[in-house]
């Protein structure tokens, strides 16, 4: 219980506190928690720094994890590899993941469920000086991007939807998100496709704009946990999803200049953007849409991730249902 | 001195490596010992601290595992039976992909990182324990023989001061391997440490702190190696005597 | 009592085996002091290692009784003063601490007692300034004494000394000879002595032999009467001294192949 | 027939620690010994010349370097004075952290891939080369000075000769250290290689087939150590012999 | 001719400068062989390693003029035959190569006439059988008679041997001996010799010197008349026997510290 606070994302102290009345006057369901204060439930969910995870330390900042009863441990890994060897290690009770990742899972027998969504894009730029203006000049270009993974999922679904084939570009594997933005901003490389903060960052920089996920009605990133857990601590995790909900309620309402900091620091951005962050209203967490989840088990199964018997209904978990 | 020359003609280099290229990936050196003092209250002696904790834990355990293994290696024709094929059938096993079981039975704290650790540098430290013994002049052990000595007295008269300044680079080069896979274990599991400052920095394309992070390695590395000489030069003392030549 | 039974080494190499000595038998009674001679190679050395322990014989017995102890011959068990030929000095420690490793090993070492025996052992030997140097920082000679000094400061049972006076000069040689017989007459320790000096032979055995140039045997042996005579006017000393030089010359080879 | 000892041990010790616990991190060795044949398909040959031509690469010219660095180190005074600090100073830099910088000067090919293989290396050469020159008796060098030999014939006479078992123990140590950087550099810009092979499986969490590429990289690792071990004993010929004790 | 001026030479160790030779100047004629006796220590090896050019002088000259080569004495420049005290054979190469060693680095090495000329050597050296041999495998007497066969194979002009006998038992010292005479003779090398035996210094130099045991100073020197001649029944010869031995005992030390 000691080592929590290390790993727990502190707003720095300069920073100013968002109002916890604030936070509470959004509650609409009380809690209903049978367990002693005392005893807070232990949820160690692990991510990587990125956009999705505002909502989960906002839970900790405004202080909603107390009032639920939750001790939400928030582990920030520096590649999926790591993360998955800590969640299959049972070291973690659940991730911030993305449909092929739970494919995986599924396919190495793991049973791990979605049980909410989280928001995040993933945009398509083009370098500053690669040429390229438009969707339409982007064949036979070179794309840094991981292998087997939502982002080159979501790069096959966008140059699907711009009717292209996936090998219409020339993929790169280059696992660090980076060193693709270095390889882009030094003309190594001529597209990226890249989350935030680092899409800002090149935009910022003179990159060019082609399409996002959610452009195309795309979100393909989860939460989930896994099935032991799901069925162990089933109150716990609906009652995070409660919490989530309230932190997205708190940041959909509140004027970002007051908890930027906290944002700055979680996902990453530089010093510099200070005062030009704009954050997209957040979605109350929910089970996806059965045909995103679908469509992703068939690009999966074709990769030969999982096995196309996988179903929608073994993937998802519904939290409310118990 | 030394140090200062060290330190001058590493970033000499940088600087011209700045000028000749431009890309933030190369930061202007004097930028970034600018920003040293608005980064030293990150807590940098606590990141320093962990480190050193972590590679102070793994060289010890390596080389109290490692020393007895290699001369029972080198000395006993059964444990050579036996050890010989597992270590070389191990030593080639990239240790970092050795992580999900690491985690499986030590957890993502410093158990694991340790144990990953342990395992690249006992290998080292084993090898070059028993070489360097197959090494020891034969007639080393002529004299020793004659007074009785038991094995131990043997390993402690002769065997660990004839392989002591071996001994000692291996330390050395194990000291690299240790901040080395720093870098790699403190990417999971952890807010404190060297590694994870740097990882971190990077992660946030901010070369400037990255680079203060690489440096601060550095100096505490070319520290530790200093010492590492310097104990060198007070053990063996006897290896510096009558060198006129 | 040392009993040399069917001794027999041989040196493992790629080449193949090289049997150095085979089936060497002798006897030494308890106390006495054996000189040895032989030609360059003949396996001298090889018989110091063996009785020292740091040599395996490949068949054959040594057997050692002294002061009660039982055989077979072990330095674990007796008390073994050995002079390499090469001296054998650790680079590692002073030549003090080189003295005092025996003594420590066998935890026989009492700090006052010792102190003194070494000081007087090193006068004697004249190595006082050198006793806190390195044995790299030392001349061949000096490097032979603290040797023998380590030896002699043992008291041992069996002692063996392989070339020990070779690289000293006249005058300190005699010094050093005379020491050796003042310690073996007072402490007695069944002594082997290989040397290439006839005179040194004549002077320091009690009982000479020769070895010979290829199986390693003893081909020659014999009581000598002129033990710690110096130069002695007999003139049967001449005859013997002759005899052992004609017992060391080998057939094969003699002054024909000069040519 | 050592392979065999050293390969059954490993299976052993993996069977057991799949019996106790169970997990998808451990499989059964068998059904991965199983699914061997299978993947023999996908190119492992391919996979193990590349490797093998990075790991050829980079310790060639760890060598090519690192040897000549070591030897002026350990005899020119001046050159000690200039390099001494540097190498101190570079040495624990975590090469990996360098990989942005050599990326954008080399490209994503297997020039930054050998690259950042020789800065991991070569420091470990250049250390464990001028540290066993520095042991070197002195006295080995009075009679070839008496030759009239120059500094050439010296080193070719003596230097190399003396230090050519530690050169080897090095070279079996960056062996090791090349295995596994291996796993760091052929995660970006190749598809092909052992490591992408190892960290491909890895991401999709395919344990059976990251096991299989973990083996077979213990093999070849094994394979090279075994070789290394025989050329130790063709060419240190001497050292080998007199050795009856 | 061999000119050494104000030759100063000391060991540098952590304790402090070790002054070993301080301003010692002597001259040697070209072709003439100078026996140097000395009590162990006195800095004979030191003197010979500065001469063979592997130990640094701390100030003075040491010139040598043969054959029209040009001064200072420097191994580049003049052919140096050395037999180190350690006889100083590398391990790693057979005593076949280590003999032929100088003479490929010097660019000298024929193989026919080499190849004939190390057989002969060896013969008389008895040690064909070891030609092939590593180092860590021979005895100390073969050691020292390779490291012979390999300076005289090179027909130096300068010669330094140090001790070069001592290992060998009287018959093959006496052959090495005679080897020396004779291959002197015919090439007449300038010739120093480090020996403990009066009798090998009376025997193998035409001029004899003593050195001092302090600051390695030449105490006496002195033409030989019984240079080449074996046991002369002058009467004389045990007088200069006498002389030198008397030479060797320093003050400090004598027969009266045993006690
Ligand atoms: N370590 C070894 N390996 C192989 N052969 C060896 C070894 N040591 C000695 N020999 C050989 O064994 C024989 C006897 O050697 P040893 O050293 O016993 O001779 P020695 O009688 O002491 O001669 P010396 O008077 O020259 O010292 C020699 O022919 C030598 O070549
Ligand atoms: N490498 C060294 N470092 C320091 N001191 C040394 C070194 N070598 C020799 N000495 C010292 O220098 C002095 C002279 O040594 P040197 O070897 O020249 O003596 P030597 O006359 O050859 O004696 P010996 O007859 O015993 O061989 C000795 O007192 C010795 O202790
Ligand atoms: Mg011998
Ligand atoms: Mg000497």
């Amino acid at each position: 219980k000691a080592d929590n606070k290390s790993t727990n994302t502190n707003a720095s102290t300069n920073a100013p506190k968002p109002s916890k009345e604030a936070a509470s006057e959004n509650v609409t369901n009380a809690p209903e928690t049978t367990a002693a204060p005392s005893a807070k439930t232990v949820l160690r969910i692990g991510m990587m720094s990125s956009y999705d995870v505002i909502p989960y330390v906002m839970i900790n900042e405004l202080g909603l994890a107390d009032k639920y009863n939750l001790d939400l441990q928030l582990e920030v890994f520096t590649s999926a590899k790591d993360r998955d060897a800590a969640f299959l290690a049972g070291e973690l009770d659940g991730v911030l993941t993305d449909y092929i990742g739970v494919c995986i899972y599924q396919n190495a027998d793991f049973d791990v469920k979605i049980t909410g969504i989280t928001d995040g894009d993933y945009v398509l730029v083009a370098g500053k000086s690669s040429g390229i203006t438009s969707m339409n000049d982007i064949k036979g270009k070179s794309i840094a991007i991981s292998q087997n993974t939502l982002i080159d999922y979501t790069l096959d679904q966008i140059l699907a939807k711009n009717s292209m084939e996936s090998d219409s570009v020339v993929k790169e594997i280059v696992p660090r998100i980076p060193d693709r933005v270095e390889l882009l901003r030094n003309n190594k490389i001529d597209l990226g496709l890249l989350p935030e903060p680092f899409a800002s960052i090149v935009l910022n920089d003179g990159a060019v704009y082609l399409g996002s996920a959610n452009d195309i009605g795309l979100y393909p990133a989860v939460s989930a946990f896994t099935k032991k857990v799901l069925d162990e601590k089933s109150e716990a995790v609906r009652d995070l999803y409660l919490a989530y909900n309230e932190a997205v309620a708190y940041i959909n309402k509140t004027d970002i200049s007051s908890y930027e900091d906290i944002v700055i620091k979680t996902v990453g951005y530089p010093e510099e953007m200070k005062g030009q962050i704009t954050i997209e209203p957040f979605r109350e967490s929910k089970l996806p849409p059965r045909e995103d989840v679908e469509s992703a088990i068939a690009w999966a199964s074709k990769k030969e991730l999982c096995s196309s018997d996988l179903t929608y209904e073994q993937m998802v978990y519904d939290v409310y249902s118990k | 001195m030394i140090f200062v020359q060290g330190f001058l003609s590493i970033n000499l280099i940088w600087l011209i490596a700045f000028l000749l290229t431009d890309t933030p990936v190369i930061p202007n050196p004097l930028r970034v010992y600018q920003s040293f003092a608005i980064v030293l209250k990150d807590h940098m002696l606590i990141h320093i601290l962990y480190s050193l904790r972590r590679i102070g834990a793994g060289l010890a355990i390596s080389l109290i595992i490692g020393v007895p293994a290699g001369i029972l290696l080198a000395y006993s024709r059964r444990a050579n039976r036996i050890l010989y094929p597992l270590i070389y059938f191990s030593y080639p096993i990239p240790k970092t992909a050795l992580l999900p079981i690491a985690m499986l039975l030590l957890g993502m704290r410093d158990g694991s990182k340790v144990v990953i650790m342990v395992l690249v540098i006992v290998f080292q430290v084993i090898v070059s324990v028993r070489d360097s013994i197959q090494a020891i002049d034969k007639t080393m052990y002529q004299f020793i023989k004659s007074t009785g000595a038991g094995n131990l007295a043997i390993i402690r008269h002769v065997t660990l001061p004839a392989i002591l300044p071996q001994l000692l680079t291996s330390l050395r080069v194990s000291l690299g391997a240790a901040v080395s896979i720093l870098f790699f274990v403190e990417g999971y599991g952890t807010t404190y440490g060297m590694g994870y400052y740097i990882l971190d920095a990077w992660s946030r394309i901010n070369y400037i702190e990255m680079y203060i992070g690489i440096i601060t390695i550095a100096v505490i590395g070319f520290l530790l190696f200093v010492s590492i000489d310097y104990l060198a030069y007070r053990i063996c003392k006897w290896s510096y005597t009558g060198s006129s030549l | 009592m040392l009993i040399i039974n069917d001794l027999s080494i041989h040196y493992k190499s790629k080449q193949g085996d090289n049997p150095v000595i085979c089936h060497l038998s002798f006897q030494l009674q308890e106390g006495e002091s054996l000189a040895i001679l032989g030609p360059s190679g003949c396996g001298k050395s090889t018989l110091i290692n063996a009785l020292a322990g740091s040599l395996a014989a490949e068949s054959g017995t040594m057997e050692f009784a002294a002061r009660d102890q039982g055989y077979p011959l072990s330095p674990k068990q007796h008390k073994i003063g050995l002079i390499p030929q090469n001296c054998g000095l650790l680079p590692w420690k002073t030549v003090r601490e080189n003295c005092l490793l025996p003594l420590k090993i066998r935890k026989e070492y009492h700090k006052n007692k010792h102190t003194q025996e070494l000081n007087r052992l090193s006068k004697a030997l004249n190595i006082q300034d050198i006793l806190n140097k390195y044995p790299n920082e030392l001349s061949g000679g000096q490097l032979q004494r603290s040797a023998i000094a380590r030896a002699f400061l043992l008291e041992p049972d069996l002692l063996l000394m392989d070339e020990p006076f070779s690289a000293l000069d006249e005058i300190t040689r005699a010094e050093a000879r005379e020491l050796f017989l003042r310690v073996w007459k007072y402490q007695k320790p069944t002594t082997i002595l290989v040397t290439h000096s006839i005179e040194e032979a004549l002077y320091l055995g009690n009982i000479l032999s020769v070895m010979d140039a290829q199986g390693g045997n003893i081909k020659y042996q014999k009581n000598n009467p002129y033990f710690g005579q110096l130069y002695p006017d007999h003139a049967d000393y001449l005859t013997a001294k002759q005899i052992l030089r004609q017992q060391l010359v080998t057939k094969e080879e003699g002054m024909d192949t000069f040519e």
